[in-house]
């Protein structure tokens, strides 16, 4: 076997504001002002999506749904990049990004749907600034970067206007980075100076492939090769992502261009509900990692340094529960598409063949469903 | 109104897109100040500015997938892929985020985005600048795929794909660019229709892009030997004008389709299996096809032999009147 | 010989093709400790060590595009694209570059490339992941495309496609990797030759990949109406065995092609363009087409109306017959 | 129109090792041993295919190809590249090395009957570890690192055998660098620590359009953000050129993986005959270039400093005529491809399908011939 010359640092000068013991910590370059009720909110976020997705996973189980991507040890990574944009910004996930559609104030039930076989996207994209799932790996990072050239060109960038000045988010993870076409979005956005910020997910994995398959240098060095500055937080930390998501946003809003975060985190989850962990990586991974959880140390600030007393925990635990029941019920709720709904929303001025194809298909089936009957 | 070549007519089409609606964006390789490879986008930096008219850096699936980001902050880009060979690296794009969004989306993410492919041989040009790659797209739902044959067409489809709210592929026949000049109809046909261009009775001739001039001058050497050839130019290749070709069929009994593109799997494949199956007592003798052969486009030298032409074409002709 | 499944047989098959030739590399996403998502992989790596099962970086342009070389180099790479739809990141190297190679270099440079798709729906999946691009791959001039549909061919057709010294693209019915077992036959069949699967006098079947046991069922289902439907087993997309087709046609004067395929510009185009042309007085009716339709795959929970079951099949064989 | 932020710096730190007025200068990384012979030999090598690229044009104005892609100006970088090869070495063009193949054992006329439409190809790219031109921009990147990952596979890297550790050569452009397949390249060679080197020509120009439209930061630093080395040379200095990249050459065969070699230069003519440089460049950019000609400074260099002789020069230009005699009348004697060979060389077993097209196809042709005698 050939040896080849590989070496990530595991941990290099990365921005963490929030230790894993639930310490607040300053970095000079993001100071964070934040007030412990808001600090509660993030807790709150957090808490929930990761109960949406502990639901999802059961629901999987137990056969609502065909398949469930967890992310389970990414919601700080999540909850503080989706809490760092505004209501006009625009987001652009992959396919594990629930917590951040929570942010975008996505109904998990739509999410679900994907997941279930009921729908391929599942909400507006439009209302909610925020696509629908993109599965084709590395794709929607040029789409993130077409729509920053579109804010470029209506003005909405640079004005000093905190109302019209926007900025795009793409999501993607450690594995996407060797696509082509996240890095041509690299190209588009430093070329165009847009107001993009690339968030990258480093959970270590991408399926079976450890990430120095990917490359043998910290992925947030990619930026400085295109002409962007780059940088790695602690991925667990919400605070942390949160403070570094804000200040690249207000950049790209300033026309000062785009940024590239990379949030170094861990798929404490199998890939999906298909995968099986074991054959390829240690139980002990985990384990490690666990220690990092990005919940558990803002549970250690609020009892510790803050000023939370034990009703909020009780109440989000009321409303945990109450969530998980929606999302239970309403999974199991959601109608089946019709049939004649494949032949929707193929073109909005569909043709003459189609819709030939549609009437007999619906003719087809409802004389299956007589004979059956 | 005066003559123009195919080249200015898309030039022109193109201007007043603009012009209509602000929305209008050109994207590509080149389009800006060299006016693109073949001049289509002659002009259009100088007057709608660098924002509208884009030089885009080299990569194709970046032209596509910004395309796309751009249709969804609510502009309609207009991309050209500079020769059809080089398509490919932006097929991904094309075929699962262009041609899908829209159904992902339930209908609420329009696409509407315009890839002009400058298609075909003839040209004497080097590998990959001579191909004909429309089936690839025609197969892929979610497109719309046509082709121009001449100047007025040009003037009036790349408008009407422009405007249309589903992603259009539109093909221009490059050989055509400066072929002949013609004037404007004063009003547009409509965009996925079919078009009998010489009426005839004994047997249709089906083409589209380049080969509606090949097939019209068939038609005029056929007339000689007292053969009245129809030629219909099908300049919608998805969807497919069924009606119009039927129609003919049901006249002639007698159908060659004839593309550059190779023969197997090709457009020529849909258009008989749809012709069988719907007209299958009206043919007196099988659909055939004329088209390029099953192997990647020939060095130059062997372009005019390898493509259809005339010769070919009347064999066809005799061998479906043969039956 | 003990009976197994599709996806133990694939990967006997690639361990037998690892044994037999040391040039032999297969490379993608996730073949190495996981074995592949559909786990035909399994253990190659463990046995075969790290240099000749290549977990490669996420890309696919990548994947094919050093496997290009990796054949100029003298190896038989053997590459994995996760599923279907994640082929086309790849497509410009597919077309462009592993079909053009051995022409383009005027036979000098050989291509032994054989890319590995698991393909076609049925299974519950998410979008991209259940589709049939096998129609853009046959109208490649340069490229071999072939499907198994059941673990004796599977095994051999692996091992063909592998020493074949044109590139092949190799399409695995997923829905089928664990469906059912069976044995491994003692010889191969030729790689590009159709088979015919259950012989019958009324109508023929015309399928491959997952379809052929959708075809079989519905034969058998027909069988009690007193219908004897001859089934055909295609295996080989590029070339076309059309003298078992027409030969069977021949016989029936009846053809019903089945494809899991969106319908217009499918498989089942350019099989019915042959055949009517091939066979035109021996088609009591036209050929027929039972495949997906012009749309995107349908969410899951339709798929099982979407794609071509028995009861569709068997209603295009009373229309055939009521012609 | 909006103001987007370039700043892609004119000439920062490249190495130099001879000056446009013909001067040797040392530097520290790259010292070369030359004799004046030697430098004599690269001179030859220069006018030769400079004058080869002369005589493509004149064919090409006078009908005799359909096209010509011009190196002027570029002939430094290619010879210094191609001379550093070694012959088990493998290298990878694009459409415009006519300066490497030269140095592969090329004929011309190969090249010649390409742009004249008689091959696609023309040369065997096994017997001179040369590979036919590659039209579709960066896809040849990736072959080289395919190569690349045979040449590891093949225990061909890092014994300290001369003749056996063998390195591969990637050529591409500016513009490319913006292709997914080249970034892609970058990834699997870093991940692979491939013995690749990548040698970007920086012309300055993609047909219309400045590197600035590509990048705004200088191209050589893009190998950095994927963890290998890239710097700068001087383009049109073929002493640097050649000392620079054997040094990348042999770090690759010595295990020590891929470098990036960018070269500033300049496309003193159109992107090809067919272009109009007018349209979008000042004809006095070329003019200041000129003064950097690659030749010229050689030629100062062994005139002043060198113990080359007039005859040297005499005798230069006998064998330069020679040589363009050899490819006018080659030219025009090169054979147009017989129709049948079409259908050859598609498959290397080539399907009955096709066969019958062959047969009816020169049947056909042989019908038609006989109705035109
Ligand atoms: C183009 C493409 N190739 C392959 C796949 C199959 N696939 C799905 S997820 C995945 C791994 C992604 O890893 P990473 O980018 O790190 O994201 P993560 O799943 O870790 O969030 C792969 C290979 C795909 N979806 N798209
Ligand atoms: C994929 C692809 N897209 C477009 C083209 C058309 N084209 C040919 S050369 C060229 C510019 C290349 O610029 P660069 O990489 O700087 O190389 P140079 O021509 O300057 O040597 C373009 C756009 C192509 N050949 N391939
Ligand atoms: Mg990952
Ligand atoms: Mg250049």
């Amino acid at each position: 076997m050939t040896e080849h010359v590989r070496a990530v640092h595991p941990e290099p000068d990365m921005v963490q504001l929030l230790t894993p013991e639930g310490q607040r910590v300053e970095h000079p370059d993001y100071p964070l002002e934040i007030t412990d009720d808001e600090i509660a909110a993030l807790y709150r976020d957090l808490v929930l999506v990761r109960r949406i997705d502990t639901e999802a996973i059961a629901l999987q189980r137990q056969g609502e749904l065909g398949l469930w991507a967890s992310l389970l040890g990414q919601e700080a990574a999540q909850v503080g990049a989706g809490r760092a944009l505004k209501k006009h910004d625009m987001a652009f996930p992959t396919y594990r990004e629930h917590g951040v559609a929570w942010c975008r104030d996505v109904d998990p039930l739509a999410l679900l749907g994907l997941f279930r076989g009921t729908n391929l996207g599942g909400f507006s994209p439009h209302e909610h600034n925020f696509n629908n799932y993109t599965i084709v790996i590395g794709a929607q990072t040029l789409h993130a970067a077409g729509y920053a050239m579109g804010v470029v060109r209506d003005g909405a960038v640079g004005t000093g206007d905190p109302e019209r000045d926007t900025a795009v988010l793409a999501f993607f993870g450690d594995g996407a980075s060797s696509q082509g076409d996240v890095n041509e979005s690299f190209v588009f956005a430093a070329a165009g100076n847009l107001p993009v910020v690339f968030f990258c997910q480093n959970n270590q994995w991408a399926i079976s492939e450890p990430v120095t398959t990917q490359s043998r240098v910290p992925l947030y060095k990619r930026a400085s090769g295109f002409g962007f500055p780059g940088m790695r937080i602690d991925g667990n930390d919400v605070l942390a992502s949160l403070a570094v998501t804000r200040k690249a946003l207000n950049d790209a809003r300033n026309a000062q261009g785009p940024t590239l975060i990379e949030a170094f985190t861990y798929r404490m989850n199998p890939h999906t509900t298909n995968d099986d962990t074991r054959r390829y990586r240690l139980g002990s991974e985990a384990e490690t990692w666990k220690l990092k959880d990005p919940i558990a140390r803002v549970k250690a600030y609020l009892l510790r340094e803050a000023n939370v007393g034990t009703e909020f925990f009780a109440e989000l635990e009321q409303e945990s529960k109450k969530l998980a029941e929606h999302v239970r019920a309403g999974c199991r709720a959601l109608p089946n598409p019709t049939p004649e709904s494949v032949f929707q929303n193929v073109y909005v001025d569909a043709p003459d063949e189609l819709l030939k194809q549609r009437g007999e298909f619906v003719d087809f089936v409802s004389s299956i469903e007589e004979v059956n009957a | 109104m005066t003559a123009r070549t195919m080249a200015k007519a898309l030039n022109e089409g193109l201007r007043k897109a603009m012009e209509d609606d602000p929305k209008v964006l050109i994207m590509g390789e080149d389009v800006g100040k060299l006016g693109g490879v073949f001049r289509v986008t002659d002009g259009l930096q100088k007057d709608f500015g660098e924002d509208r008219v884009i030089d885009t850096p080299l990569a194709e699936s970046g032209i596509i997938g910004t395309a796309v980001g751009l249709a969804m902050r609510g502009y309609r880009p207009v991309c050209e892929i500079q020769f059809d060979g080089f398509v490919f690296p932006g097929f991904d794009q094309i075929v699962s985020q262009v041609a899908k969004m829209y159904n992902r989306s339930a209908g609420l993410v329009k696409m509407p985005i315009t890839i002009r492919i400058p298609f075909g041989g003839g040209i004497g040009a080097v590998e990959h600048h001579s191909e004909s790659p429309e089936a690839y797209f025609a197969h892929t739902a979610g497109l719309k795929v046509v082709a121009c044959s001449n100047p007025s067409d040009a003037y009036w489809m790349i408008q009407q794909s422009i405007s249309s709210d589903d992603p259009v592929i539109f093909f221009e026949p490059k050989r055509r660019y400066h072929a002949a000049k013609s004037e404007i109809d004063p009003e547009p046909y409509p965009l996925h229709q079919a078009r009998v261009v010489r009426p005839g009775r004994d047997v249709t001739l089906l083409a589209y892009g380049p080969m509606v001039a090949m097939a019209l001058e068939s038609a005029a050497a056929a007339a000689e030997d007292g053969q009245e050839l129809e030629v219909i130019d099908l300049r919608s290749i998805s969807p497919l004008d069924m009606p119009t070709v039927l129609e003919s069929v049901g006249r002639t009994g007698r159908l060659i389709v004839v593309h550059e593109a190779p023969h197997s799997f090709g457009v020529g494949a849909e258009i008989a299996a749809r012709v069988q199956e719907q007209a299958f007592y009206s043919l007196e003798a099988p659909v055939l096809r004329v088209s390029g052969f099953d192997t990647p486009y020939p060095p130059s030298r062997l372009e005019n032999e390898w493509l259809p032409n005339i010769d070919r074409i009347l064999d066809a002709v005799d061998q479906s009147l043969g039956y």
